[in-house]
């Protein structure tokens, strides 16, 4: 049902640290996954049980410093030990969703709640904007009910974010709703009934101008990506293309280690089929003249590709860790949304859409293996 | 691991076949200086017993413990040399061959090309021996019983041999009774015996042997297992029943080719216009057409064969006789008539055929070669139109009664059959059998094998023959009471499987399951096929196929992709490049 | 308009046996010159229906009976009797050519085609004292026809006199009384006139108590053997004999020959009878004799074109001569000598290198002749 | 491109071994010439090519790559080349994507009895790289 | 083929004599043995493998010949459940069905099979190398007194050939045996005598084969008369890479430029009492002109015949591909072949001309149809069997007794009871190894209860 969490003198925080606790407190849950405020003012991601740490809990940091979707995966795996509930944003959620596909985790036991959501910063924007003026929790909202990028000069969004495409929760169980509203009024929270009852809610339908801002929010996001997919596209086309691209990688493994998808438990250019032998690298140099060290860094990111393209839900977390600030996540999103398309799948969107390299029809792509 | 290959790579002539167009010599050189090669010869024949033995004496003389060989296609020799080579006790999977024959030596020119991609092929099998792993073959019992499919007269010959030979057999027929195509005939040739004669007493046999259930109006469903043990369902009449078989006979026949497609000869148009099965009801009784007897007959052959134009290319191999016998029947049963047969060629290729032909022509049936054009009516008669070609003029035939020897054609229900037990089909559209020459009767599939006309054209006494032969060599496993499992399936590596479960889902044979606690998936090597899809499937390379593993084909890959003229790197020291011949 | 009924011709001879081939044709040496083609009139005949038009069907006497057609035939056609059949029918509606028709009356009124009176049938002898056949002389020598009245022919059959002599064999001839085999009347096609002449012929041999007979022509001595109706009489031609007497070293040449001969088969010796070892054999026994093979020999033997009636027939294409080309194919052999065993094949071949000039070259004689020479 | 006209491509081939291979080998006893530029691995079936087996070569300076599989419905597993025509479609999207020329990586159906099929693709799929020129992976080492 | 199951203790099962060693007894003798049944093959010459072993290749796959026997010859020769007797004979035979006694004579080598590895040095060394005619190479081929008939013989045991050594006709070979002395291995033993083995059978499999017509019967054709007129096995044998010129297709260096094909010859031929098809030749010489059409660029390829016979699987389509190749097919039956300057010349009439037509050519290749063997009469007589009236063995019913003999327990396979191809000569072998199968199992079956009696 709808219902609205009470906001005492503006303060939206309170309200959803109370709320939170009191899904604890309840014994609705047993733990929540949650960013905790650390010293120094980082938000670390925890797995809450005491209430009373709820006080440092802060959903609604501007920052993703890991896709939950890992998280959630480690603490569900093929069931969740208990009554297990997770602060999600929507990139999370479709990857954990995947990753249900992908038997990396499962929804059974787990409440996921979502936000909302305006778009995070990278870590190091998040820290400098702690500091300034304007950059408060405040601004954040309003950006929000206005549906305007919560970013400002200097202090961008992820780029990720800018060309979000899901900024809403829709397949949270618990979902706080931002867009277009005015928190400190109350809180518009979509919950279950029974929840709701246990936890005394009662329904109260305060929608305003959700929609119109949520698709003004899309529209710029839209845009934005088009533009952005469109520029990769031309440098992955252009003279050299991808490989050029991919020239300043380090193969240091940090966008598969980042990637919520890629969830193999030793990457297969980690295991022993790439740890080559010394006269390998020497026959292989003498091939070209020259051989790239770290050897195969496209033959890695393509097979990546081959690998989670399907599934990739575009959170961008590739980009953010990559030491040689290479666009991983556009590239990827770029790529992923041509196979995608393909098959006509939409990562993350239910888990009734079968993963598409693990199904077939006799009768699709006839024209396929014909000669032309 | 601490192993050390040592490889032996053996290069054969094959009398010219290679040595006339690939520098043997130069290959061999060549592969001495390869990683692991401790020896490398070559040799006119590798898989004599000579060559073979020039392979025994190296693995026990300078301790090989891989071996290259590089010939013919692994098709071919591939069992050979690994029996050769498990004969000195070197495990038969750590042997690996390069096709240069097939796919280089009969493919291209006499040229440095050549000799090049030869070179590649060697190597590419020399990485991958480098990388090969022991397997053991195991032994599965097999269940003493089999299933045939097809109550005709080759069906019911296997099953009986089956039978007799001791195994329970199960006869599937889809049709009310047994008989098929021969149970429409009326006599055979050349004997002229009637055919009630000979079917007859082997439907009765059929009907009535202890070990054998004849099941009609019934027909197979589903095919699970494997040679040894299939699960098969079958739909008999409203219910539905399972049976366990260790071996499978398809018997399931021919249709008979549709003289509608060849509008001009007017079949469906003309009454007198009728086919040789026709006529084969026809000559049971009076024969008659328009309520008058025949004055002058005239017999069409290769109607529907040797047709190019309507996709039927092959000869039918029966009509001939078919006719031939049919002539002889008219003019037996129609003194007055004249009888004219048309043809191509006359195929009377079987014992007692020409013959037959000789007394069928003394008997005064009129052979003229030609393929008639078309028929026209002409008052209450019709004309075939041909040409002569021994007179080298047209002519214009009459007749009252016109005989089309309509051809064989696969089964309109081939498709369902080969795709319920996966077996493949010949371009002419009958099924395929693994080998035309050694194995007429085996299919790709372990234990299911081909007899009678649904391989291709045949007549009885051929069927017969091909029926029994099917019929002992799916004996062979139940005799043995035991079948080899293949050695080569998927293995998981538990350190790697993250248990995804993508690999179950794309396996077709449910070999592949969750461990209930580990959670990583196990593979069951006994439902395993060896396809490798699973493996393709698995993106940390958790899975791999045994004998096809990704290092051996990666291994295989660095080399083919290096196409750079291949370099001769000195041979290490104890390799030897040897050439007795 | 020549009709006849072709449906009984084929079942009389078999043609439904034929598998049309063409190993006849392909054979024949007159398919070469001529229209004729053996396995195209079968399947004429087959394919006829009920009438057949003989009409301009002029090659059919072309045919030279030389059976090299039969001889081969797989599947035992005959066609060379097919063809004599169809004269036949000629014959009846008495459309032949002049010279046949003076030939066929020649024989019936004076015992030989060559239109020679009777009574001078045995004058080629008179100085050489034969016996007249009687019951008890071991050999009937019959003589024939032509070696009777053509001048060239008599020397052959004068050298086999000698050689006969010189051997100490018994034998008689029958002088003015011998009468034509008929041989070439049956090639003719005049099959009722043949038949007369062979009840007469047998019951002469029988009151005069036959046993043994040798010809000095093939063809009379393959109508014997092959013709006639079985009379218990045994006919051989006269180089078996010879053959015998020289393996039983009762006929010895004391004479040389240093000469190369090639041996012609004559159709009627070879192919029609199998006989190639025993002419060849006599020449062998010739001192000096040096014997060259043509290519075609044996059962290949290139026809004279002398049988079939041909004597008296020019065939439709005589601008090109089968024994023009015989006779080139022996000088190319080498040889000096052409040696034959047949009058008629003796004739055409003479004639052949006259013809070509060649008599400085090369010469035709009769195995008889040579023998002869050779004592 | 026909300025590459006089260069060899180089292609590596991956080949079911109940169908394309033996369609190879077909070719072979039928003596049917086509061009040696093409290097055979034989994989038991079409769906066992890991997307990385066709990446390799193409990063190595393969020219191009050729899968050879059964034809829909006759696989000896099946529907293995079911499954390879989905891994297709999603690696030449990746290719397409991604700025390396799908045209260099060809799947075919070719069955044991078309040996003479097997011979012309290669044929063709030789032409084919030879208007594509070299493959530019050749000179980057960098790959 | 390690560790083979052998139904009774250590094989003293029922056992199954196969004579001939062809392809279809090899064929009969492996599908019993990998059922687990002994086998006792006996092959009168001194290797396994027949006829096919001298084909070059197949129609109309193309695959060569001893590529696909050779493995099979191996299994057999290695195979634990088969006993082969080569260079012998059987010679007696008694019992009846479940219950035969064999009598094989093993005709003497005068060399130790157990010795010799066949390296060949004794060939080498022998005084006659290289000037007796190989029959393997249909007598084109040379080579010692003391041989292998070719390479890939199984077993690859050298024989010495009592009609051509010096020593066993003349009883003295020169001062020293040279082969004695060349041979490392001391095999060769001129002191071995013929021995007899006695062997029970629960059933008899006669393969013994077939002969190839002799074209001297068909004078006109000048086969023995022109060089260059050879048969088709001849010509198999020239074509074969393992044959006497090493593949190439010549008789004198220089490959011939115009080839004739004569099919039919000993074949539906009623004047020699051959009325029968010998079902082979058509498709052998399809095979045989595309051989030469690939081997010898530009050659000008004609093929007479009488009717096409290609009725089996891929026979047609083969037809039409040699066709399209552009040899030249006339429907014509030769008359005579005859010598013009250095050519031959084919004269023969193109039936379908209606003209006689006179071809030249360099190489004539007559397709010698298939005969009963020479010793069928004897063998059948040994056997207590029937032949039929042209020769073969008599099978019990034309089609549903097609391996069975009139003899119960004897059967009959591939060639010796009709001319057959390779494929269906297996399917016949197969055929009555199943009928020997059975007749096995029901032997096993009483030897069972009859040992569960005592």
């Amino acid at each position: 049902m709808k219902t609205t969490i009470p906001v005492e003198d503006g303060d939206v925080l309170a309200a959803i640290r109370a709320f939170l606790g009191r899904l604890l407190e309840s014994g609705a849950l047993e733990a929540i996954y949650v960013p905790l405020e650390a010293a120094g003012g980082a938000a670390v991601p925890a797995l809450v049980t005491d209430p009373a740490r709820m006080a440092q809990a802060n959903p609604l940091a501007p920052v993703m410093p890991i896709n939950g979707a890992r998280a959630v995966s480690a603490l569900t795996g093929k069931k969740a030990p208990g009554r297990v509930g997770a602060v999600l944003r929507s990139c999370e959620i479709r990857a954990l969703i995947e990753l249900v596909k992908l038997q990396q985790a499962t929804l059974e036991g787990l409440t996921m709640i979502g936000l909302d959501c305006p778009g995070t910063f990278e870590v190091p924007r998040y820290m400098e904007r702690q500091g300034q003026a304007g950059g408060g929790l405040g601004d954040y909202l309003a950006a929000a009910r206005e549906g305007r990028d919560p970013g400002s000069d200097g202090l961008t969004l992820r780029t990720a974010c800018q060309m979000c495409l899901h900024p809403a929760a829709d397949q949270a169980a618990i979902r706080f709703e931002l867009f277009g509203l005015d928190p400190t009024q109350g809180i518009p929270v979509d919950i279950p009934d029974a929840l709701a009852e246990q936890l005394g809610y009662s329904a109260a339908s305060a929608d305003g101008a959700r929609q119109a801002v949520l698709e003004k929010v899309l529209a710029a996001h839209r845009a934005k990506r088009d533009g952005a997919l469109a520029a990769v596209r031309a440098q992955m086309n252009a003279n050299g293309g991808l490989p050029s691209l991919f020239n300043a990688c380090i193969r240091c493994h940090n966008c598969m280690t980042a990637c919520p998808i890629c969830y193999c438990k030793t990457c297969l250019f980690r295991s022993a089929s790439f740890d080559h032998k010394p006269d390998h690298y020497l026959s292989a140099a003498q091939r070209k003249g020259a051989l790239r060290m770290l050897s195969d860094a496209l033959l890695f990111q393509l097979t990546r590709m081959n690998h989670m393209s399907a599934s990739c839900v575009g959170c961008g977390m590739c980009t953010s860790t990559c030491p040689s600030e290479i666009p991983v996540g556009m590239i990827f999103s770029a790529v992923g949304e041509q196979v995608q398309a393909a098959f006509g799948y939409e990562p993350g969107r239910s888990l009734e859409d079968p993963l598409p390299l693990v199904t077939f029809q006799a009768n699709e792509w006839t024209e396929v293996g014909e000669a032309k | 691991m601490t192993f050390t290959p040592r490889i032996g790579v053996y290069v054969c002539h094959c009398g010219i076949n290679i040595a006339a167009t690939v520098d043997v010599g130069a290959v061999t050189q060549w592969a001495a200086g390869l990683p692991g090669v401790v020896v490398s010869r070559d040799y006119t024949y590798m898989c004599s017993d000579p060559g073979q033995a020039l392979i025994q004496n190296d693995i026990r003389e300078l301790g090989l413990n891989r071996v290259v060989v590089a010939s013919c296609s692994p098709r071919m020799h591939e069992p050979t040399f690994r029996a050769a080579v498990s004969a000195v006790d070197l495990n038969p999977y750590c042997f690996e061959m390069a096709n240069i024959r097939e796919q280089c030596s009969w493919v291209h020119p006499a040229a440095e090309t050549t000799t090049q991609k030869a070179m590649h092929l060697v190597g590419s099998a020399v990485a991958k021996a480098a990388l090969l792993q022991p397997l053991e073959q195991r032994q599965a019992p097999t269940t003493p019983a089999a299933l045939v499919i097809g109550g005709g007269i080759a069906g019911m010959q296997a099953a009986l041999d089956i039978a007799d030979a001791g195994f329970e057999v199960t006869l599937v027929e889809r049709t009310s009774s047994l008989g098929g195509h021969v149970g429409l005939l009326h006599r055979t040739f050349p004997t002229l015996e009637p055919t009630a004669d000979l079917l007859g007493a082997i439907v009765e046999r059929a009907t009535h042997h202890e070990r054998l259930r004849v099941l009609t109006e019934a027909e197979v469903t589903a095919v699970g297992g494997f040679v040894g043990n299939f699960d098969v369902d079958i739909r008999h009449g409203h219910e539905e029943e399972k049976v366990k078989v260790g071996a499978i006979i398809v018997a399931s026949g021919f249709d008979v080719f549709d003289a509608r497609r060849r509008p001009e000869l007017g079949y469906g148009v003309y009454p007198e216009v009728i086919t040789t099965p026709e006529f084969e009801q026809l000559s049971q009784s009076e024969v008659k057409i328009n309520g008058r007897e025949p004055k002058n007959v005239v017999f069409i052959q290769c109607v529907g064969s040797r047709d190019q134009a309507l996709g039927h290319p092959y000869c039918s191999r029966v009509c001939c006789m078919v006719t031939a016998k049919q002539a002889r029947l008219v003019r037996e049963r129609l003194p007055n008539a004249r009888v004219t047969v048309f043809y191509m060629d006359v195929r009377a290729f079987g014992k007692g055929f020409e013959e037959f032909y000789d007394a069928t022509r003394q008997a005064g049936v009129l052979y003229r070669r030609g393929n008639p054009s078309e028929l026209i009516r002409r008052g209450d008669r019709v004309v075939v139109r041909a040409e002569d070609t021994l007179l080298g003029e047209p002519v214009e035939v009459e007749a009252d009664l016109v005989i089309l020897a309509v051809g064989m054609a696969p089964r309109a229900d081939t498709d369902a059959l080969a795709g319920l037990l996966k077996l493949a089909r010949s371009s002419d559209g009958f099924f395929m059998e693994a080998h035309p020459k050694l194995r007429p009767v085996d299919t790709a599939m372990a234990g299911i094998f081909l007899a009678g006309a649904c391989q291709g054209p045949k007549d009885i006494t051929e069927t017969i023959a091909q029926a029994r032969a099917a019929a002992a060599t799916a004996m062979i496993p139940l005799m043995r009471g035991e079948v080899t499992v293949e050695a080569a399936t998927s293995v998981v590596d538990e350190e790697l499987c993250a248990g995804c479960g993508q690999c179950a889902s794309i396996c077709t044979f449910g070999a592949l399951t969750l461990h209930p606690t580990k959670g990583v998936m196990v593979s069951n090597a006994v439902l395993c096929q060896g396809c490798g899809a699973c493996a393709t499937a698995c993106p940390s390379g958790a899975i791999n196929v045994r004998h096809f593993t990704f290092d051996q084909v990666m291994a295989q890959i660095n080399v083919v992709s290096d196409f750079r003229a291949p370099v001769f790197s000195a041979a290490p020291a104890e390799a030897e490049v040897a050439s007795p011949s | 308009m020549l009709q006849i009924e072709a449906h009984p011709i084929t079942l009389q001879y078999d043609l439904f046996d034929c598998i049309q081939c063409g190993k006849c044709t392909g054979g024949c040496p007159m398919a070469m010159k001529t229209r004729l083609n053996p396995r195209s009139i079968i399947l004429r005949l087959l394919t006829a229906g009920d009438g057949f038009d003989l009409e301009g069907r002029e090659e059919l006497w072309d045919c030279t009976t030389c059976s090299t057609c039969s001889s081969r035939c797989p599947k035992k056609v005959n066609p060379m009797e097919t063809i004599i059949g169809l004269r036949g029918a000629f014959v009846e509606k008495g459309r032949v050519h002049p010279n046949v028709k003076t030939a066929l009356e020649s024989t019936f009124r004076q015992g030989n085609p060559l239109t020679m009176p009777r009574d001078q049938r045995g004058a080629w002898a008179k100085d050489l004292g034969l016996k007249e056949y009687a019951e008890g002389t071991e050999f009937l020598y019959y003589v024939g026809c032509t070696p009777s009245y053509d001048p060239r022919a008599q020397k052959v059959a004068r050298s086999l006199v000698t050689l006969l002599q010189k051997a100490g064999i018994d034998f008689g001839v029958l002088g003015n009384q011998e009468n034509c085999c008929g041989s070439e009347v049956r090639r003719l096609g005049e099959q009722g006139l043949f038949e007369m002449m062979a009840e007469e012929n047998t019951e002469t041999y029988k009151g005069l108590g036959v046993k043994k007979m040798l010809t000095t022509s093939p063809h009379c001595f393959n109508v014997y053997r092959n013709d006639y109706p079985k009379n218990g009489m045994a006919v051989q031609h006269y180089t078996q004999v010879l053959a015998g007497l020289v393996e039983e070293k009762r006929l010895e040449f004391s004479g040389k020959l240093e000469k190369t001969i090639t041996y012609h088969d004559p159709c009627y010796l070879g192919k029609h009878n199998g006989i190639f070892d025993e002419p060849r054999e006599v020449l062998a026994a010739i001192p000096g004799a040096t014997l060259v093979e043509m290519d075609r020999s044996r059962q290949k033997s290139l026809c004279c074109e002398g049988g079939g009636g041909r004597m008296w027939l020019e065939g439709t294409n005589p601008s090109v001569r089968l024994a023009q080309m015989r006779v080139k194919e022996a000088l190319e052999a080498g040889a000096q000598v052409l040696a034959t065993a047949c009058p008629f094949c003796l004739l055409t071949l003479d004639e052949a290198v006259k013809h070509l000039n060649a008599e400085d070259r090369l010469q035709v004689l009769d195995i008889a002749e040579l023998a002869a020479q050779a004592l | 491109m026909s300025d590459n006209g006089n260069f060899e491509p180089r292609i590596v081939a991956f080949l079911c071994n109940w169908c394309t291979y033996t369609g190879a080998d077909l070719a072979g006893t039928s003596r049917l010439q086509y061009p040696p530029n093409v290097r055979i691995i034989r994989t038991m079936c079409s769906s066992a090519v890991d997307p990385v087996y066709v990446l390799k070569p193409l990063m190595e300076g393969a020219d191009g790559v050729l899968i050879g599989g059964c034809h829909p419905g006759d696989c000896h597993y099946q529907t293995g080349n079911y499954k390879t025509r989905r891994r297709y479609v999603a690696l030449h999207e990746i290719l397409k994507a991604s700025g390396l020329d799908e045209r260099r990586v060809w799947l075919r159906w070719i069955s044991a009895s078309e040996g003479q099929k097997f011979a012309s693709t290669i044929g063709e799929m030789v032409a084919a790289m030879r208007e594509l020129g070299p493959n530019p992976t050749r000179e980057n080492w960098a790959v | 083929m390690n560790e083979q199951p052998t139904h009774g203790s250590n094989g003293r099962g029922p056992a199954a004599l196969v004579i001939g060693g062809g392809i279809a007894g090899i064929q009969a003798s492996l599908d019993i043995a990998e059922a687990g049944f002994r086998v006792h093959l006996v092959e009168r010459s001194p290797s396994i493998g027949g006829r096919m072993s001298q084909l070059d290749k197949t129609f109309p796959t193309l695959d060569c010949s001893s590529c696909i026997l050779t493995p099979k010859m191996v299994d057999a020769g290695r195979h634990p459940n088969i006993d082969l007797y080569t260079y012998s004979e059987v010679v007696q035979v008694t019992g009846e069905a479940g219950d035969f006694h064999a009598r094989i004579r093993v005709k003497p080598r005068y060399i130790d099979p157990e010795k010799c590895h066949g390296c060949g040095l004794c060939a080498e060394a022998c005084r006659l190398a290289g000037r007796i005619s190989s029959d393997f190479n249909a007598g084109m081929g040379k080579r010692a007194a003391v041989y292998v008939p070719f390479p890939q013989a199984v077993p690859l045991v050298y024989t010495v050939d009592p009609e051509a050594c010096v020593y066993l006709t003349r009883g003295v070979c020169g001062k020293t045996f040279k082969c004695k002395d060349a041979c490392t291995a001391g095999a060769i033993d001129f002191d071995q005598k013929e021995v007899f083995v006695d062997v029970d059978a629960a059933t008899i499999i006669n393969a013994t084969g077939f002969d190839v017509f002799d074209p001297n019967l068909r004078p006109e054709l000048g086969y023995g008369v022109y060089p260059h007129v050879i048969t088709s096995l001849e010509f198999e044998r020239l074509a074969s890479a393992s044959g006497p010129t090493a593949g190439k297709i010549t008789l004198d260096g220089t490959l011939p430029k115009k080839l004739v094909f004569i099919q039919c010859v000993g074949s539906r031929d009623r004047s020699l009492n051959l009325p029968y098809c010998s079902r082979v030749c058509c498709m052998a010489v399809a095979k045989q002109a595309h051989l030469a059409h690939d081997r010898i660029p530009g050659a000008e390829i004609t093929v007479f015949y009488i009717d096409i016979r290609a009725f089996g699987k891929g026979f047609e389509e083969f037809y039409d591909r040699v066709r399209h190749e552009g040899v030249l097919y006339r429907r014509g039956n030769p008359s005579e072949v005859l010598r013009r300057g250095d050519r031959l010349v084919v004269r023969a009439e193109d039936t379908l001309l209606g003209e006689p037509v006179e071809v030249e050519a360099d190489l004539v290749v007559l397709a010698v149809g298939i005969r009963p063997r020479a010793d069928a009469q004897s063998v059948a007589e040994m056997l207590g069997l029937a032949l039929d009236e042209n020769g073969f063995f008599q099978e019990a019913h034309p089609k549903v007794g097609i391996v069975e003999s009139n003899r119960p327990g004897v059967l009959l396979a591939g060639c010796c009871q009709g001319p057959k191809d390779i494929p269906d000569t297996v399917a016949h072998a197969k055929a009555a190894a199943s009928a020997a199968l059975i007749q096995m199992a029901q032997t096993q079956k009483v030897m069972a209860t009859a040992h569960a009696a005592n």
